[in-house]
Order: structure tokens, then C-alpha cells, then sequence
């Protein structure tokens, strides 16, 4: 185990406290969503507390602090990702999706046409998938999967193959169902290489691994707040600056002008051309707090712990479930993160979550929105269990404690 | 408080693991599918309708021990009976799984549903799930793909 | 004055404790934002602590808590606008300018086509225009503009000729720049008349006056819980059931779907159709608890406590500035929420908030989003005094002393 | 504490009431539009080159007193100067406008920014803007604009 202690970690996180069905909570749904420590908590109460006022169009004293609070979120997020253009390259959104819908339907709609590929994988979340469908239907792009192999993994055999008349690469850097981490610098540079554009998915991968825009040298990622310690309500998108200014506006409104007549309106350059209306203000203190707070940590130990989790966790069920359980990943831990999707025979993953929660234990039946995945592995379903810096080898304990009792209940 | 055995009862259980009227009717039987878009459960329902009568019915799908349980439930209560039935069947069906939330915390039901519960034989193996909320999706998602079917039928001549 | 406690009010509001260089703060930007009671932040905390899990998809206890509380707020906004379609009319947007954006890409793409007019108002904030521009970019319709009289209402003298070819009317309940109310159940019934829908821009006026979707016969209503003592970043789109159910998707991801493959996708019904991705969840805990605090004031004692409190300052402001000062919107409270545009002769609005904001007075210079209307009435901004249910006689007492210092300063 | 009277120094009142330089030029001059979108100020910069000379410079446009004062103080410090000259002078300005954020709390410069102060003139009034840092964007609105306008320029040939 590194230094990296997650029992400090977890006495920081109010919803720990919490009994479900007589027992401590076991969240294992981290994927889903993180919990939230309460100095992510406690940023946003300050901001309500003493400084809320819309921003940017203020003089007054608290319109001035709103807009400092706001501003610096924008730099904590471009510190976080080593975005070499700053906060000038950050804009916020509510979510990873409208981040992907920004990308499809200003980038996208500018750039792409009739014919032009998009090449994504597919083990993508549907909010890498449906903006494309969409882009396609409204521009007549094309749509191009990566396929998966057996091993769980993108299969780049066929590359160059699927590379041809492509214009943008699209991809997760860590499955959310899989677990899977991609070769993202390895994509951006074939990308590159065919005069291809390349964005991430950092959904999963940037709460979970460390992420400097300069290593994987890519031209866009998106993800959200609320996966990676942070609030529900915020989602950043981010892009090179001179790609950005390219961007024609997506969503209308007050904020992203210039100027307004009765003839027509001229949009403001910046991240600000992308912001239209009043943004997350309050999320975005509670995001800088989660950035303070995981660089507290250090992603690199996050990372490493979890990692560690994971080989247990898949070590034990291997063991104490062979035959009965297959877990639908890599079996071992080498460029793979904390989410561990089951199969278990004859229990369906909704059962299985079922009788989860009787013992306090939070894992996330479904299609995860990868239903192209699910279906690639012939499944409906997975339950998730998925960890976040709080986990702890109990937690794992507890689930297979569970997962015992739902097997011999549907045996 | 609700536990697991409200849930999983044995009928239930048994119906999960045996599926009755699984499989697929050729045409001119019915054929309507029914998506649970939040947990990935499908369902088709065939039904074959002959003078008013549903004289057969067959399913196909996968999910969970309660919507399989359920649809397998619902196929052998509805099978052969007139539409009327059928559609008596259905409401009351429904009925158990919109029972008002202020009764979820009492251990009895009402005298009205207690004779309605009987009616429903072993469908009544269901009742546990309104302590589920969550779960009530799945067990009516059979049922809505039957009402659905029952409305697709060409007007009666 | 009525019953109802500002005093009270103001306790509630922790905010109200900051001090302003020297001077307790004297709020008067509601019309940008409104401070946030103590119990709406504690609604959100409480989320946080005890039910944070993502919504939908969970069987787990926390994941159906965060369930009903998100959806228990689309009950709670459906209430409170008297929707008698109930909660499965609710879709929860960013802000009010994304469910702008909704309606006129879902709707307004859908059904209005090259030559069809939308027929806004020059008084209009840039949420309900750009969006249009965009439209009539990407589709042809026109847009086209109800005009402003000298006495800053609608002028609808020429209404008649205005409707033709008008498939949608979108005005705004009540301007927040003017403080004008709209007589939006006329402008409905002659919408109607004419065969096409009508929109109201709610973002000002549900804040501030009782809604009754019933009385107000209109079709789709869109605003902001930030102005109306809930939390930034969520908004809310209203539209009728049959309404919704004809529109197409507008963002695309995860949650909005019925089913994904290789070739394309399937949207969900009702809501969640326009709900991509993980939703804005604390906020809507925080919006239910801003709904059920307005609840217990009263929204028509704050209509008619505000307007005293509006009707005071016109008079006050008539009395010791004539000549210097001119309110930019109707002279009296007569169809007029609390919103004060100020033009102070020789003094710009930049420095008549910047002195202000020595007094601790927060008021906000500039167009106020609303571009058309400024160059309409020649100007390039005004200082917006505005009020809220906790705004006192005594700011306005301030208010006065300190332009009385901006007057004399620049005289 | 930053008070109003660091901003508000009587030569901007002055400028701000009497603006220099105030009016058009007809082509050739040229004629370059800024905006600050988040106020609404506008401003439009004429300027007239001839041999590497900002021969004229005429404003108009509207703002706040510190837009305006800083457009007319502007004016007078680069009308009839060499563009080498007037490069240096946008340069010092735009260095006194981002005074690093701890000499905020400072009451003095350092002495190299004292020098640069010095050599500002009339200009150094507006130091006290830094101090209201919402304010920066008013008194940078016309040198931006002007930067653009020497941007945009024909090649010398
Ligand atoms: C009348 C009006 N419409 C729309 C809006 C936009 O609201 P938001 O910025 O919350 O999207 C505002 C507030 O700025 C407003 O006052
Ligand atoms: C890999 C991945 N991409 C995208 C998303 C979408 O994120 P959000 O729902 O916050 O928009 C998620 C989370 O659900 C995810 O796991």
C-alpha cells in the first residue's frame, strides 16, 4: 500500500456515516458518481454564504468575488489537466454530454461533412455516441466503431483500415463498464498522423488517473465534476485555444454575445461563446475544492490505491466465484481502473443489486449507457461495482459476502 | 421494513427459473416489444386473438427475476381468457402495484384489496414489489407491452 | 404593508450579514440573481451528506433517495406553476436560456420551417432571441420584433399585422430591465387566435408573481431556480404533455434514450427524452426547498410587498432627482414588478455602481442582456436596482444616499 | 483599502468631461471598432499614418468615465508621435494596467514601475484603476483598439 491513506480520506465524506438495511454503507458506485467530501461541501455553503451573485456583469463587491470564484475554476481545471493555454481554454458546461454535444454540434457542424468519419469505439459511454448519431442525421457524417476484442480491449488490428476518411477520433480513457484504459497517446499520435483530430472521454479517467494535456497531446477532453469529488451540475469541456476560437457558438443566449440588434447577434470570442446564461456558479467553488482536494491526495497515489483494490477484488472473485461469476474486464490490473462489471449466472444484475443493497452495499445494475458494448458481449446487463480514493478492502470484503448470498438465493 | 423475502418469493422465484409460454408465435399473431430504457430489459409479447378470445400468448426477452417472473405470471393468468377478462385482469394487476404509498408502511392491505389479491391467484406473488418502487417498472413492463398489444388490434369488425 | 415579514426573511438569508466597505450590504440585484435562504443551501447539503448517488438507474437506497428527491422536485415545479399535467411536464435544463435553447431546437426545428415567424419583443432578454437568430440561420424562420412604446410597454397597435405568418409568440412575463409585466393571458388568447403557440420567458416573473399555467393558457414557460431563492444551475423547461411528446430530442447521451446500436439510436419518452446525461441532481433538492420557502411567504404577498416596496422608490426617485435621474420603464407600480433601470444624467452606469458599491449597494450597470431594447431607448446601459422578498424600504434609503454622491461627484 | 478617489482623479473627471481628440476621420484614416460585451461600451479609434507617424487620432463612441478618459488621455499621448513611439507608450500603459496582483495590497510600486509611471505623464491617473480590477477592461477598451488598428495597418513598403 502507498501512503495514501483512505480512512482519512473517508472520514472526510459526510454520506460515509450513512446505514443502509442496518449496515455501513459500501459504495461501490463511484462510476456512477463520487461522494463528496465535505470541503467540496462546504465550498459551495461559503459561496452561497457570502458571495453568491451572477457573474461577469457586476462591479458590486460579491458580483466581483462570484466572478474571481468563477474565473479561478476555470484555472483550477486548466492546472489539473497541465493545459499549457490556461483557463482560457476551459469552458464549463452542466455535464460531460454537453460537453460531447458542444464538441458534435459546433466543432462538428463546422468541420465535419457529408462523408466525413468519426471514428469512436465500442466501448463508449452513449454520451460519445448518440451527439455523433445526431451529427450524422443532421450533416451526414459517418459514424465509425473501433471494435472491441475479446480481451476487453480496443481492437486496433484492423487501424489503418478504420482510419481511412476519418476527421475526428473519439474515445474513452477508461470504460466505464470495462475498467479498460485506452492508449490515448498512442490514438492521438495515429490520429495526428492521419491528419485526424482526437478527443477523450475523460469521464472515468480523469477522476481516477492522472491527466497532463501535454503527455497525451490530444485536442479535446470532456468530463464532469460530480465523478471526480466534485458537485452534480458542472461539466468542463476543453480544447486548444486556437481550436477553440475557430468554434462557431453552440447555445444562444445572454453571456456569449457581443452584440444583439433586431437584425442578428455577433458572438463573444472565448470560452464565454460557450457559455450562454447564468453558468454553474456555485459548482464551480465546489470544483475547485475537489481539485484542491484530489491534488491533496495526489492522483498518483488515487491511482495506485485503487489500483491495488481492483487486483485484489478481481484476485478474490476469481477465487471465490469461478464459474459462478465472470467479471466482464481485463482479469488483471495492467492498464485497467477500479470497475469491476459482473456477470453472474443465472442472477440477473438487477437481482444482483437487489439483494446487494439488503447488505448495504451500492453497486449500479444496467447497460451503463454502453448498450453497443453490452450488446457486443451479448449481455443486457452488467452490476458494477466501481471504487473511488474512499474505498477500502473491506468494502470488498462485504461484497462478496453479498454476492455469496444472491448466488446461493437464485442457485 | 421490507425485506428481501416480500420480494423474492417462491412462486416468483419458480417462475424466473421456469418460465411458462416462452418462445415466439408466427403470424398473423401479434408481435409488440417492451423496452425498460433504464435497465436494458426487453420483452416481446405474440398474442393470438380469435373471436375475442386471447387464445394464445408467448413471450421472449431477458431481465430481471421480476419482469421474467412477471411476464411468465401474467402469460398464464391471461391465456385463454376472453379480451374482457384479460383486460379486467390487467386492471386489477395494475392496481397492486399503484397501491397508495401510505399503505407501504402497513403490513396489511385493505379488505377491498384483499378480495382483489385473491382474484389474482398467483399473481399475488407480486404484491411484495410495491415495497420496491424501483422495482414496480419491472414487474408492470410485461403488462404495459399487453396493453400495448391489446391496442394494436384491428378494430372489431 | 401586508403580513408578510421581510425582517423574517432576512434571517433566513446568511448573506445578509456581509459588509460592504463598511456598510452592511445593501442587495438590490435580484433581477440577476436572488441570495439563497439558509434552508435551501441546507436542502443541498443534505443531499450531499446523506443521499448523493446518480439518479435512474440504481436499485441501491441512496441511488432511489437521490431518485425521489430529483423527481420529487419536477412535483414540486409542477405545483408551484399549477401544471396540471404534473410532473411528467418538468424538464430540468441548465438555466432558463438552455430551455430557450431546447424550445427552439427540439420544437422550433421541428415545426417551424423557412418563412414561418417568431414573433418576440424588443424588450426581450438575449435568451429569447439569439436562440431565434440561430434558428432562422440554421432555418429560415424570421424573427420578428412586437415593439416597444415610449411609455415602455408593448406596443400592440399594430398586432393584427404583426401575428401574420406568426407560428410562435415569446415574450417575457416581465422585463427585467423595465420591470414591465406583460399581458401574457391576451397575448396567448390572440396567439391562439391566430393558430400559433406561444412561449413565455418566466426567468423574471415566476420569481416575482404568482404563475398559474391555467390562467395563463400558454404553451411553454421557461426559467431559472438562481432568481427565484434556488441554487445556480438549474433551469426549468415547462411545455404540455401532447406537446412534448411530438418533440425531438435535443441533446444527446445517456438517460435521453430508449436504445443504442451500431446504427443508430431510439429516444426515451416523456422528460428524460431532453435530459442527457447525469441532471443538475443537488440542485433540484435545493429548488424544492426554494419552492416550498416561497410557499410559506406567500408569492402573492411578495408581488404585493415588492410592489409597495417598487412604488416607494419610483416616488422617492421622482421627488429627489428629477431632472437628474431617469427611470427607464413605467413611472408608476401599474403592471411593473420590481425592477429600476436608471439613467443618470452625466454619470455612466459603470460609475454610478462603482460608487454605489462604496455604500455596500450592489446594483448592476450595463444592457442586461436586453441589446434591442437599450438601442431602442438610445442607450448603452442603465444602473438595474432590483428587488427581492428581502429588500427593505431602508435600501432604498441608501440607494438615494449614495446616487445622491454619484450626482455630485460627477456634477 | 482602494477607495473611489484612486480612481477617480480629477484629470479623468476632466478627460471624462472634456474628451480629447473627440470626432471622425474620413478615409484613408482608418477606422477600427472595440467593444467591451459584458458593459456594452463602445468605441471607435480613427487613426491617420503618414511616414510612420500617428499623424491624427479621433474617437468616438461611448462608456464610463474611465473608457472615455482613458480613450482621450490615450489620444493625447500618441497623436503626432512615431509609431515607435506610440508602440513603446501602448506597451508601459498595458504594463501599468497588469501590475502583478501583490503589489495590490501595496501601497507602492517598485521603482522600475515608478520610472514607467513617470514616463506616462497624464497617463500614470489611470494607475489607480488596477485597484478595481473589473475596471481594467474599461481603460484597456481604446488601447486595444488601437493595437488592432496598428495591426491593422498596410504593410510598410
Ligand atoms: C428576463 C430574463 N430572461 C432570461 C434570463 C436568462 O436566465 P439564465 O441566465 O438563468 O439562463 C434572464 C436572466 O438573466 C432574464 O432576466
Ligand atoms: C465514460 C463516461 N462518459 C460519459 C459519461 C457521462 O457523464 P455525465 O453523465 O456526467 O454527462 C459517463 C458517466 O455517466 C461516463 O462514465
Amino acid at each position: 500500500m502507498t501512503s495514501f491513506d483512505p480512512q482519512r480520506v473517508r472520514t472526510d465524506i459526510p454520506l460515509m456515516r450513512r446505514v443502509i438495511n442496518g449496515r455501513p454503507i459500501t459504495y461501490l458506485d463511484s462510476g456512477a458518481s463520487s461522494l463528496t467530501p465535505r470541503t467540496v461541501i462546504e465550498a459551495m455553503d461559503r459561496y452561497y454564504e457570502n458571495h453568491h451573485a451572477n457573474v461577469h456583469r457586476g462591479v458590486y463587491q460579491t458580483a466581483n468575488e462570484a466572478t474571481a470564484i468563477y474565473e479561478g475554476a476555470r484555472e483550477a481545471a486548466a492546472r489539473f489537466l497541465n493545459a499549457t493555454g490556461g483557463s482560457e481554454e476551459i469552458v464549463f458546461t452542466k455535464n460531460a454530454t454537453e460537453s460531447f454535444n458542444l464538441l458534435a454540434r459546433s466543432w462538428g457542424a463546422k468541420f465535419l461533412s457529408h462523408g466525413d468519419v468519426v471514428l469512436v469505439s465500442e466501448m463508449e459511454h452513449h454520451a460519445n455516441i448518440v451527439p455523433w448519431f445526431q451529427l450524422r442525421d443532421s450533416h451526414g457524417v459517418d459514424v465509425r466503431f473501433i471494435p472491441v476484442s475479446d480481451d476487453y480491449r480496443l481492437d486496433l488490428s484492423n487501424i489503418d483500415e478504420l482510419m481511412r476518411g476519418v476527421k475526428l477520433v473519439s474515445v474513452t480513457g477508461m470504460s466505464n463498464v470495462l475498467g479498460t484504459i485506452n492508449p490515448i497517446r498512442e490514438l492521438a499520435d495515429m490520429a495526428h498522423a492521419h491528419g485526424a483530430l482526437i478527443a477523450v472521454d475523460g469521464a472515468q479517467s480523469v477522476a481516477h488517473l492522472p491527466t497532463d494535456l501535454v503527455d497525451l497531446d490530444v485536442d479535446f477532453m470532456a468530463f464532469s465534476a460530480h465523478k471526480m469529488l466534485g458537485p452534480t451540475g458542472l461539466g468542463i469541456f476543453w480544447t486548444r485555444a486556437e481550436i477553440m476560437e475557430a468554434m462557431p457558438p453552440f447555445l444562444g443566449g445572454g453571456g456569449m454575445i457581443k452584440d444583439v440588434s433586431l437584425d442578428g447577434y455577433t458572438p463573444a470570442s472565448g470560452p464565454t461563446r460557450f457559455e450562454a446564461g447564468t453558468p454553474p456558479i456555485a459548482q464551480t467553488a465546489g470544483f475547485s475544492a475537489a481539485v484542491t482536494y484530489i491534488e491533496g491526495l495526489g492522483m498518483d497515489n488515487i491511482a495506485a490505491y485503487e489500483k491495488e483494490l481492483t487486483g485484489d477484488a478481481l484476485t478474490r472473485l476469481a477465487l471465490e466465484f469461478s464459474g459462478r461469476v465472470r467479471v466482464i474486464g481485463p482479469a488483471d490490473t495492467l492498464d485497467r481502473g477500479g470497475v469491476i462489471s459482473l456477470d453472474v449466472d443465472g442472477v440477473h444484475p438487477h437481482d444482483v443489486a437487489q439483494v446487494l443493497d439488503q447488505f448495504g452495499v451500492c453497486v449500479r445494475p444496467g447497460h451503463h449507457c454502453a448498450k453497443p458494448l453490452m450488446r457486443r458481449f451479448g449481455l443486457a446487463a452488467t452490476a458494477r461495482a466501481s471504487f473511488g480514493p474512499y474505498s477500502l478492502v473491506s468494502d470488498t470484503d462485504v461484497l462478496l459476502e453479498a454476492l455469496g448470498h444472491a448466488v446461493k438465493m437464485f442457485g | 421494513m421490507a425485506n428481501l423475502d416480500d420480494l423474492y418469493r417462491e412462486i416468483i422465484l419458480d417462475h424466473y427459473r421456469s418460465p411458462r409460454n416462452r418462445g415466439e408465435l408466427a403470424p398473423p399473431a401479434l408481435r409488440v416489444e417492451g423496452f425498460n430504457p433504464l435497465c436494458g430489459d426487453e420483452i416481446v409479447v405474440y398474442v393470438q386473438v380469435e373471436d375475442d378470445v386471447l387464445a394464445d400468448i408467448k413471450l421472449t426477452g431477458h431481465g430481471c427475476s421480476i419482469s421474467q417472473s412477471s411476464s411468465s405470471l401474467m402469460s398464464a393468468a391471461v391465456k385463454g381468457k376472453s379480451l374482457e377478462q384479460v383486460r379486467e385482469t390487467i386492471t386489477t394487476f395494475k392496481q397492486l402495484m399503484t397501491v397508495h404509498e401510505s399503505h407501504l408502511s402497513d403490513e396489511g392491505a385493505t379488505p377491498d384489496e384483499d378480495a382483489d389479491i385473491r382474484r389474482l391467484g398467483e399473481l399475488a406473488a407480486l404484491a411484495g414489489v410495491v415495497k420496491f418502487p424501483v422495482r414496480i417498472k419491472c414487474a408492470t413492463l410485461a403488462w404495459n407491452t399487453l396493453i400495448q398489444a391489446l391496442d394494436e388490434l384491428p378494430a372489431q369488425a
